[in-house]
C-alpha cells in the first residue's frame, strides 16, 4: 500500500493510504463477484477513484474447492485518480485454500491476508493441493495474516432466523464484507438497501445477510486485530464534478449503439450468436426492446451477420457482436457489405486465440484479421474502444461513420474491457450532434451506385421506395449505375474507389496527438485498446522519473489518423505494447517506415505497470548507453 | 407524397426489369420467370414493396430480372438475409429464390431454421438436382448413381428429398410443382396468402448439365400418369384419364396405387386429401410411381416476425417511453462535487 | 509388434481417461458418461480404436474425460470432421459428441448431411434445451416462452424435434433415451451394431440453467405414465402398470392414448412398434403426453464410407495400379531435341 | 508480327516471324476452345515455343451471338522462348459479330483480321450491337482483312456426308483451323487423329469434320488471297531438350499434390466444395481414385476444411481447394488445424473480389487473407506457384513443409494460372527425394505436444494405434503433455513457438536470390505468383534496353526467404507489381523497412508487357532526373 508521507506519522486511530488494491477471492459458489461489486459501490460513494477487474473460472460451476473453481474480483481505489484494477494486492481475502493457492504468489510481501480458517478442513486442503496446512507451516509469514473462522462467525451472526445451514453458511460473504467496510471504513447503507432489495420476496434472507454484515463490522470494531494489523483510511479522490455510475465496456457498448442510432434516428436490428464474452452484448440489447432495439439470436455467426445485412438493406441500423471465432465466420459476409457498400457495425469482443484458445481471457489479436482478414481488396473501418466507458464513445462513432460513409465499421473490444468496470462520469447527451440519415427517396435521376461527392458515399434507398426499385449484390457493379459489369477497367476503378472512400473517413477523424507528455521525446510508447489504462499510468511514473516519455493511444485503427507518422518519426524510438504477437506495430512499420518496437504480453492478462515501467525504462537505458 | 403514386393496377411488364436474361437457351428458369411476372400483378403485389432475394446458382440471378427491389447475396445466405429485411420492415412481400445448392448444400441451415421460426416469406427452390452455375457437379438432390465432372464413376451420396426436409424442419407449407407447369402459379399464390414461411419446391429442368430428369414427370405424354395434383378435400385422382388413386394400407401406413374400378376398388377406397394432416403430408412426400403436386402441407402457426413485433409492442408498453437519460443512470449513481 | 498388445478383455477403467470431470455438480453428462464407459468393453469397443470428436459446449467437453482417441473440434463442426477420419479409416469405430446447439444450431447443416449420407458413426445428441456453455441462452430446441438471458420475455421462436429433424434428412437409424435412464446402454449398443449413421437424441438435465425441464418424463414418480419403451415387433404399452398403450386412428392418421380394458379397447388395438415403418416413426417424434424412448427408427441403407471403398476399389481394377509416370504423359506429348 | 531482319528480304513463299500472337474468338458454341487446344498442340509439334490463355464468359450459356457470349483463345508462339500469352493479338479470328466487336480494340493495327461473313447477317449485327456492317463501313480499315463465308465453304466441305445442317455448321471451327494450320505452316495430323478419337462413336461427325479442316487448308493452298496476306513460318524454337506436355496449372497442382503424397507415402483426402476457378481440381482428382485420393465433394467450405482436418487426425493427407470466398469461410478452422498442429494444404484458386467479385477473372487480391486472416495469433506458411507447370513443384513443396513440420500449408494460385496452359517439360520424379511420413507408435514417454528439437512439429500419432490414445482441441495446450491450460505463461510460450516453428520453414527454404539480373541496381522489381511470365518478360526486355533492372519472385510468401532484406536494400528502388491494390508490398514494407513503391492492375487481367515497360521505365527516368 501507498502510504502517504502525511500519514505515516502516527498510525491510528485510522492509517491513511493514497491507494490501496484488494483482491476477495473465494469458490464459484462463495459470491465473490457481488462481495466486489457491493465493496465497489461504497467504495464509489466514498468518493474514491476505483477500478475493478472480475476473474471467472473458465467451467461454468467447477467442482467446489477446487483450484480452477476459483473466482476473483480485485478492485483498486485511491484517494487520486487511477487506469488500472492495479498489479500485486495489497489486501487479499482467501475464502477457501484453492483461493489462498492461486493467489498467494500475486499478493504483495508484507501484505494483508484476510483467510476464513473454516474453510480449512483436510478436504479442501487436499482439493487444492496443499499436503500441509499452509497457515501452519510458516510458509506465510512473508504476509500479515489475519486467519477467523469466518464460517462459525457467521454461523453464530445469523442464528436464530432459522435458516437451513445451506443458507446460513451462504452468508460468509456478507460477514466478510462487513470486516473489510470496518476495515476501509466504507458505509454499510447502500449494500443493505440492496440486500432489502434483492431479498425482498424472502424477508428471512435479507435478515440473514444484514446481520452477517453487521456482525462482521461489529467484529472489526471490537476485536483485538493482530499487531501490524489496523483500521486504514483513504480519502476522497479530486474527480471530475459530476454524476457518475460504475460500467462494464459490454453495457456501455450497448448503451453507445443506442445512443448513436438515435442520434442518427434509426432502429437497430442486433444479429448475434452466443459467444464468450460477447454474450452479454447480446443480453443488454435484448432488454431494450423498447428502445426500438430488435434482436435476432440467429443459428450462427453467419446468420447474424447475414441479417444484419439483409436489416440495413432494409433501412435498420444493421448491427452483429461476436468475438474473434466469430468474426471468422462472418468475414465472407462482411465482404458482401463491403461490396455493397450497406452500412454494417460488427463488435468484436476479442479473446484469447487462435481457434476456440482461451475463451475466458482477453487478447488483442483479431486486429489482423479485422484490417485484413477478408478476400478480395476488402477495406472497411476499424474502431478501438480504450476503456470501459470509452466503448460507449467508439460505439456511437461507429454508428456515426457507419451511416455517414456507407460502410461496415467493426468496433474492436476485448474481455478485459467487457468485463472490467470503472467509474464513468455520466455523458451529457445533449453535447451530442444528432447525425439523421437521410434516406433517398427521389426517383428522379436515382441510381444506386452515384456516389456523394465528398463522402463517396451511395445513396440509402430502402425497400418500399416507389420508383427507386433496384438490386444490388457482391458482383462487380458498374459505378453509377450498379449493374453487374465485368469491364476490367470498371473494376480497377471501383477497387480503388472502395479503397479511397475508407482513406477519406482519415479526414474525419481528430488527427493524431499524443494523450500524455510532449509531441517529440526519446519514446512514444503507442497503444490500442484496453492496454489504456495500464500504458498511461506507466508513462505517468515514467515522467515523474524524468523519462521523456508519451503516450499516444489509437482509437482509430483504420484508417488510420493523419499526421501520425510525422508524431512517430518526432521521437528517438517508437515502443508499440499489445497483447498479441505484435499486430498494430506491423502496420505501422508498413505504412510509415519506422522502426517501431514490438513489446508483446500474450498470457490472456493485462499489462502490469511495472512490466510496462521496467521495459520502456531497460530500453532508454540501452539507447543511452 | 412521393413523385410517383404506385398505380392502381400492374402488370406483367412492371415487373420485368431492363436487365437482358442470361440463362442458357431453353433453361426452365425462364418459364419461372415468366410466372413470377404474370403472377404477382394478379396477388395484388407493387414493386415497390416487393423484394426478391437470392443466394449464389443460375436461380438466383432470378432477381436481376425483377423490376422489384432484389438482393443477390451470397451463397446459401439468403434466408437469413431475408430474415433480417422482415424484422427490419414486416410490411415487405419477401421472395427468397434459392437452388438445389444453394438451398440444400452450403445453405442447409439457414433453410432449416428460417422454416421452424416460421418467418413471413415466400421460399422457392429450383430443383434441378445439379450445380449449374459451377458447370454441373451432383447436388445434395442428384440420385445416387449420377456421373459428373466430380462424380466420374457415380454419386454415392443418398440424396435429401426437400419436402420431407422441409416437413422435418418444422415447416408450416409445403408444396411442389414443376418450371413449366401451367399450375405453377396456383402454387405461387396459395404460398404468398400463407402466414408464415411457405416452401415451394420447384422441379426445374437444366438442360445444358442435367437435362430431362423430370420428363417422365413434366412430358406432355408422360405426365398425367405420373402426376398426382393435390386439392383439399378431394380423393387423390390421377392417371390420363383419373382412374388412378392412392389407398391407405392402414398397417403398413403407406399409399398404394390402385385403379378405380378395378378388383373391386371404388371412389371410396381413395384417400381425401388434408392439408392440415401431417403424417399424411410426410407419406406424401415421396411416393413411388407417382410425384404429388400442389400443396402437401398447410397448417399456419405463429409467425415470427409478428411474435417479435408482438414482444417489442408488449416492452413498449411494459416499460413505457424510451429514456437515455434513465437508462444510463439504471442502477446505482453518485455525485463527485 | 506394438508395446503393448491390445488387451483381451477391457474393463471401464480402461476408458476413463485421468483428466478430471469438469461438468457442475448434478450435471446430467455424468450419468451419460458413465454409461458410455460402462457399456463400451461389453461392446467389445477397444480404447485404440475408438474415437469420440466433439464440438464445442458442455457436452463437447466429453472426449476428455475418455481414455479413447479424441478431438475437441470447433462449434458444430464435429460431423464433418467425423466424415473425414472415417473416409480415411473405415475401420475406426467412430462417436460423434454434440449439444442442441453444436448439432441443431450451428452445426445443423453438418448434421444434415452426415445423416443423408449415412456415415457409419453414432451421433449422441445432448439435449438439455439450453446453451450450457455460454451460461443459459435459449436453445433451437427450447420451448417457445423459455425465459433466458436473451429472452428475457420468453422465445418466440418454434423449437425443432430433434428426432423429426434427423428423419427428414434421411437418417437410418433414429433412438431417444435420457440421461439417467437405466437404459441407454441399450441404445448405445444399438447405434454402435447399425450400420450407417445412428442419431441418439439424449434428453440431458442442465441444473444450472435449465433444471427440471425433463422432469416429468424422467422422474421416478412421474416417469412411468409418460415414457413410451418401444420393442421391436411389441405393442405399444406404457402406464404405471402397463395399462396404457397408443391406437392408430387410420382416417386422421394420428397415435392416440388409450387404456386397455377400458371401454372395450383390448391389447389388439394397441398398435405394434415396427421400427421399419417409416411414417410410423414419424408419427412417433413427438407424441402428445408421453415421449417415445428407444429406437424409433432403424432401416440399413447403403453406407457412405463403405461406397467410397467400393468405388475406390473399383477405380483400382479398372484402371490398374497407380503410375505417375503415365498421369504425367496422359494425353499429348512431344519431345524436344 | 515481329519480323526478323533475316526475313525482311523477300516475302513468298512463306515469310519468317520469331513470333505471332493469335485469338480465336466466336460464340460460346463454336467450339474455339476446342480449335485453339488444337492449334496448341500442332504448334508444339512444330516446336515453337507457346504459351495461352482462355478466356470464358462468365454465364454458363450465354444467348448466341451477344457479346457477353463470346469466347477466346489466345496463343502465342515464337521461335525463342516466351513467357507469356502475349499482349495485343497479330491475328484475330473472328466467327461472328461480337467476338468482332469484343476484340477490334485489342487487335494490333495492321494487324491480320479473319472473319467469317456468313455470320454477319442482320440479326447477328444487332445483337453485337453493329448499326452498320463494320466489315462495310471502313472501320477495319487500319487491318488487313480475309473476310470469307465460312459457314457456306464449310457447308460445301461437308455436303454429301450426311450431316443435319445443325452438325454440318458444327464443322466451322474445323474449316477456320484447317485455313489456320496452312497460314502458320502447322501438321494437321495430331488433330485429324485427335477427330477420330473423339468420334470414335460417331464416325460420320469424324469424317466431315476431317473434311472441313482438309478443305480450310487446300483453300489456303488455292485460293488468290488479298494483298499483304500471305503464308508465314515460325522457325522451332531452341527448348531445353526433353519430353514436353501442356499442362494447365490446376491439371500441375492436382498431379503435384498427388506426386508429395506419393513421396510422404500418403494417401490424400481432398474435401471440397465445389467454386469457380477452383473446381477442376475436385474434377481432376476425383478421377484418380486409384493413386490412393479420396475425393469428398462436401455440403460447404466448412465441411470441406473440417474433413480435411478430420482425416489428417486419422493419417491420411488433408487437402482442401477453393477460392477466396471459401477460404473466408474456412479461417475459423483453419485456426483449428493451427492450434492441433496437424498437416492440412488449403489450394486458394485466387479470384476478382472482393465478396463474389469477379468469379471467371483472375486476381491476387486474397494475399492478406492467406497471411494474416484468422482469429488470434494463428501462423501458417504461404506458398506461391508462379507458372501453370510451377503449381506442380510448388504442391510436392506444400506437402514436403505441411508434413515435415505438421503445420497447414496455404498454397496460392489463381484463376489465369488454372486455365492458363503452358508447354511444361516433364519432370524426372527420379529426381525428387522422398519424405516418407514415420508416424509415431512407441508408447513410450509419448505426449501428443513434445516436439522435434529442430523442426519444433509435434509427433503424428493416428487413432488405431495402441498406446497413443489422446485427446486433441481448440483450446490453448500445455506444452509437452498437451492438457488443456489456461496458464497465462504456457499461453504466452505456445503463442511464441507457433510463431517460431513457421519462422524456422525459412531456414528450409532457399535463400532469397534474383531471378533475372544482377544482384544490385537501380531497380529491383518483385513479384509473386502468376506475374512471373510478364515481369520476366519485361525485365529481358528493359535489360535489353541497358537497364539496371532485375526481378525477384517470390515463391515463399510466408515465412518469406531468408537473405531478402538485404537483396531489396541493394536496389536504388523497389517495384512490387501486382494483381491487387497492393498487398505483398505492405508485408515488405513492414518487414524491412524498405520504401517499396506499388504498381498494381485490378482488371481481372494479367498485367501486359507494355504496361510493365512503361510503369518501369517512367520511374526510372524519374529519378535520373
Ligand atoms: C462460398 C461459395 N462457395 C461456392 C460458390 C460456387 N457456387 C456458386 S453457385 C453454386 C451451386 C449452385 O447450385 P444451385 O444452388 O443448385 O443453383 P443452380 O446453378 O443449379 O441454379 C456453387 C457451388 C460460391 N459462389 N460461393
Ligand atoms: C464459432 C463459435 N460460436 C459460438 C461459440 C460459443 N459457444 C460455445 S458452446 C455454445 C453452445 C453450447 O450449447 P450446446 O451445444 O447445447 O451445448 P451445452 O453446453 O448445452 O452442452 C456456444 C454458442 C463458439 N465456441 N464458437
Ligand atoms: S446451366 Fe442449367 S440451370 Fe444454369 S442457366 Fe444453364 S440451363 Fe439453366
Ligand atoms: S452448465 Fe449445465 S450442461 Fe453445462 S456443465 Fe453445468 S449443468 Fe452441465
Ligand atoms: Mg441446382
Ligand atoms: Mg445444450
Amino acid at each position: 500500500m501507498e502510504t502517504s508521507a502525511a500519514s505515516r506519522a502516527q498510525p491510528s486511530p485510522r492509517e491513511t493510504l493514497d491507494s490501496v488494491v484488494i483482491r476477495f477471492a473465494g469458490d464459484s459458489g462463495d459470491g465473490m463477484q457481488l462481495t466486489g461489486s457491493q465493496f465497489t459501490t461504497a467504495t464509489a460513494d466514498a468518493g474514491n477513484d476505483l477500478a475493478t477487474f472480475p476473474d471467472f473460472p473458465a467451467e461454468i460451476r467447477a467442482p467446489a474447492g477446487t483450484t480452477y473453481g476459483v473466482s476473483g474480483f480485485q478492485i483498486h481505489l485511491a484517494a487520486h485518480d487511477i487506469r488500472t484494477p492495479g498489479d500485486a494486492p495489497d489486501v487479499l481475502v482467501a475464502m477457501n485454500p484453492a483461493a489462498l493457492k492461486v493467489n498467494t504468489k500475486v499478493l504483495k510481501p508484507g501484505g494483508l491476508l484476510v483467510v476464513n480458517t473454516g474453510a480449512f478442513g483436510k478436504n479442501n486442503l487436499a482439493k487444492a493441493g496443499y499436503d500441509v496446512n499452509p497457515l501452519e507451516d510458516g510458509s506465510l509469514d512473508r504476509f500479515r495474516v489475519l486467519a477467523l473462522d469466518i464460517t462459525k462467525l457467521t454461523l453464530q451472526s445469523v442464528k436464530g432466523i432459522g435458516l437451513g445451514s445451506k443458507e446460513a453458511n451462504r452468508c460468509k460473504n456478507m460477514w466478510t464484507l462487513g470486516l473489510m467496510y470496518w476495515l476501509f471504513g466504507r458505509e454499510r447503507q447502500s449494500t443493505i438497501e440492496w440486500l432489502h432489495r434483492k431479498f425482498a420476496k424472502r424477508p428471512l434472507l435479507a435478515q440473514a445477510n444484514i446481520a452477517a454484515l453487521n456482525a462482521g463490522h461489529i467484529y472489526g470494531e471490537n476485536a483485538e486485530l493482530p499487531h501490524g494489523i489496523g483500521a486504514y483510511r483513504v480519502p476522497a479522490a479530486k474527480l471530475e464534478p459530476g454524476e457518475y455510475r460504475n460500467v462494464s465496456g459490454n453495457q456501455a457498448t450497448a448503451w453507445g449503439l443506442v445512443t448513436g442510432a438515435r442520434l442518427a434516428n434509426l432502429e437497430i436490428m442486433y444479429g448475434s450468436y452466443p459467444i464468450t464474452p460477447a454474450s452479454n452484448l447480446l443480453h443488454d440489447l435484448s432488454r431494450l426492446k423498447h428502445y426500438g432495439v430488435t434482436t435476432f439470436q440467429a443459428e450462427d455467426e453467419i446468420a447474424a451477420v447475414a441479417a444484419a445485412i439483409g436489416a440495413s438493406f432494409g433501412g435498420s441500423l444493421g448491427v452483429t457482436g461476436t468475438s474473434g471465432p466469430g468474426v471468422a465466420l462472418k468475414s465472407e459476409a462482411i465482404g458482401l457489405a463491403i461490396s455493397t457498400e450497406l452500412p454494417l457495425i460488427v463488435v468484436d469482443v476479442q479473446r484469447g486465440g487462435p481457434s476456440t484458445g482461451l475463451p475466458t481471457k482477453t487478447e488483442q489479436s483479431d486486429l489482423f484479421q479485422a484490417v485484413l482478414g477478408r478476400n478480395g481488396d476488402a477495406p472497411l473501418v476499424v474502431l478501438a474502444a480504450a476503456t470501459p466507458g470509452d466503448c460507449f464513445y467508439m460505439a456511437v462513432e461507429a454508428v456515426r461513420v457507419a451511416v455517414k460513409y456507407m460502410t461496415p465499421v467493426m468496433l474492436l473490444t476485448d474481455g478485459y474491457l467487457a468485463n472490467g468496470a470503472e467509474p464513468w462520469k455520466i455523458p451529457d447527451l445533449e453535447s451530442f450532434t444528432p447525425f439523421p440519415v437521410s434516406f433517398r427517396n427521389d426517383p428522379e435521376g436515382f441510381h444506386p451506385f452515384i456516389r456523394d461527392k465528398e463522402t463517396l458515399a451511395r445513396p440509402w434507398a430502402t425497400p418500399g421506395t416507389p420508383g427507386l426499385e433496384h438490386r444490388i449484390g457482391g458482383l462487380e457493379k458498374q459505378e453509377g449505375v450498379g449493374h453487374i459489369s465485368y469491364d476490367p477497367d470498371n473494376h480497377h476503378m471501383m477497387t480503388k474507389i472502395r479503397a479511397a472512400k475508407i482513406d477519406r473517413v482519415a479526414k474525419d477523424f481528430p488527427t493524431a496527438s499524443v494523450d500524455q507528455g510532449d509531441a517529440r521525446g526519446d519514446m512514444l510508447v503507442v497503444g490500442w485498446g484496453s492496454t489504456y489504462g495500464a500504458i498511461s499510468q506507466s508513462v505517468r511514473t515514467l515522467r515523474e522519473q524524468g523519462r521523456k516519455v508519451s503516450h499516444l493511444h489509437l482509437r482509430n485503427i483504420w484508417p488510420l489518423p493523419e499526421g501520425l507518422g510525422e508524431l512517430l518519426r518526432s521521437f528517438g524510438s517508437v515502443l508499440v505494447p499489445e497483447l498479441n504477437n505484435g499486430q498494430l506495430v506491423k502496420l505501422l512499420r508498413s505504412e510509415y517506415l519506422v522502426d517501431a518496437e514490438s513489446l508483446t504480453k500474450i498470457a490472456g492478462q493485462p499489462f502490469r505497470i511495472s512490466e510496462l515501467v521496467e521495459a520502456v525504462q531497460e530500453r532508454l537505458n540501452r539507447s543511452l548507453q | 407524397m412521393s413523385p410517383n403514386p404506385p398505380k392502381k393496377q400492374y402488370a406483367r411488364k412492371d415487373f420485368s426489369s431492363d436487365q437482358e436474361v442470361r440463362w442458357c437457351p431453353g433453361c426452365g428458369d425462364y418459364a419461372i420467370l415468366a410466372a413470377v411476372q404474370r403472377t404477382l400483378p394478379s396477388l395484388g403485389a407493387t414493386p415497390e414493396n416487393t423484394v426478391f432475394i437470392s443466394g449464389i446458382g443460375c436461380s438466383s440471378r432470378f432477381p436481376y430480372y425483377m423490376n422489384t427491389y432484389g438482393f443477390h447475396t451470397i451463397h446459401g445466405r439468403a434466408p437469413a438475409v431475408a430474415t433480417g429485411l422482415k424484422l427490419a420492415n414486416p410490411d415487405l412481400d419477401v421472395w427468397v429464390i434459392t437452388g438445389d445448392g444453394d438451398g440444400l448444400s452450403i445453405g442447409g441451415n439457414h433453410l432449416l431454421h428460417v422454416l421452424r421460426r416460421n418467418v413471413n416469406l415466400q421460399i422457392m427452390l429450383f430443383n434441378n438436382q445439379i450445380y449449374g452455375l459451377t458447370k454441373g457437379q451432383y447436388s445434395p438432390t442428384s440420385q445416387v448413381g449420377k456421373v459428373s465432372p466430380s462424380s466420374p464413376l457415380g454419386s454415392v451420396d443418398q440424396p435429401v428429398v426437400p419436402t420431407r426436409f422441409a416437413l422435418g424442419a418444422g415447416a408450416t407449407f409445403v408444396a411442389r410443382s414443376y418450371d413449366i407447369s401451367k399450375r405453377l402459379p396456383e402454387a405461387l399464390s396459395a404460398a404468398r396468402t400463407h402466414d408464415g414461411a411457405a416452401f415451394i419446391e420447384i422441379l426445374q429442368n437444366c438442360p445444358v448439365f442435367n437435362d430431362g430428369v423430370f420428363d417422365l414427370i413434366t412430358g406432355r405424354k408422360t405426365g398425367p400418369a405420373h402426376q398426382l395434383w393435390l386439392a383439399h378435400g378431394q380423393p387423390m385422382r390421377f392417371g390420363t384419364d383419373g382412374e388412378k388413386g392412392l389407398r391407405m394400407s392402414p398397417d403398413s401406413l403407406t399409399l398404394e396405387i390402385v385403379t378405380v374400378g378395378e378388383n373391386g376398388i371404388t371412389e371410396d377406397d381413395i384417400v381425401v386429401h388434408d392439408e392440415t394432416n401431417h403424417s399424411l403430408a410426410w407419406m406424401l412426400t415421396d411416393l413411388p410411381g407417382v410425384v404429388a403436386l400442389g400443396v402437401l402441407y398447410r397448417e399456419p402457426g405463429p409467425v415470427y416476425d409478428e411474435s417479435v413485433g408482438k414482444q417489442r409492442a408488449l416492452a413498449e408498453e411494459r416499460f413505457g417511453a424510451p429514456d437515455l437519460e434513465a437508462l444510463l443512470r439504471q442502477g446505482h449513481t453518485w455525485t463527485v462535487t
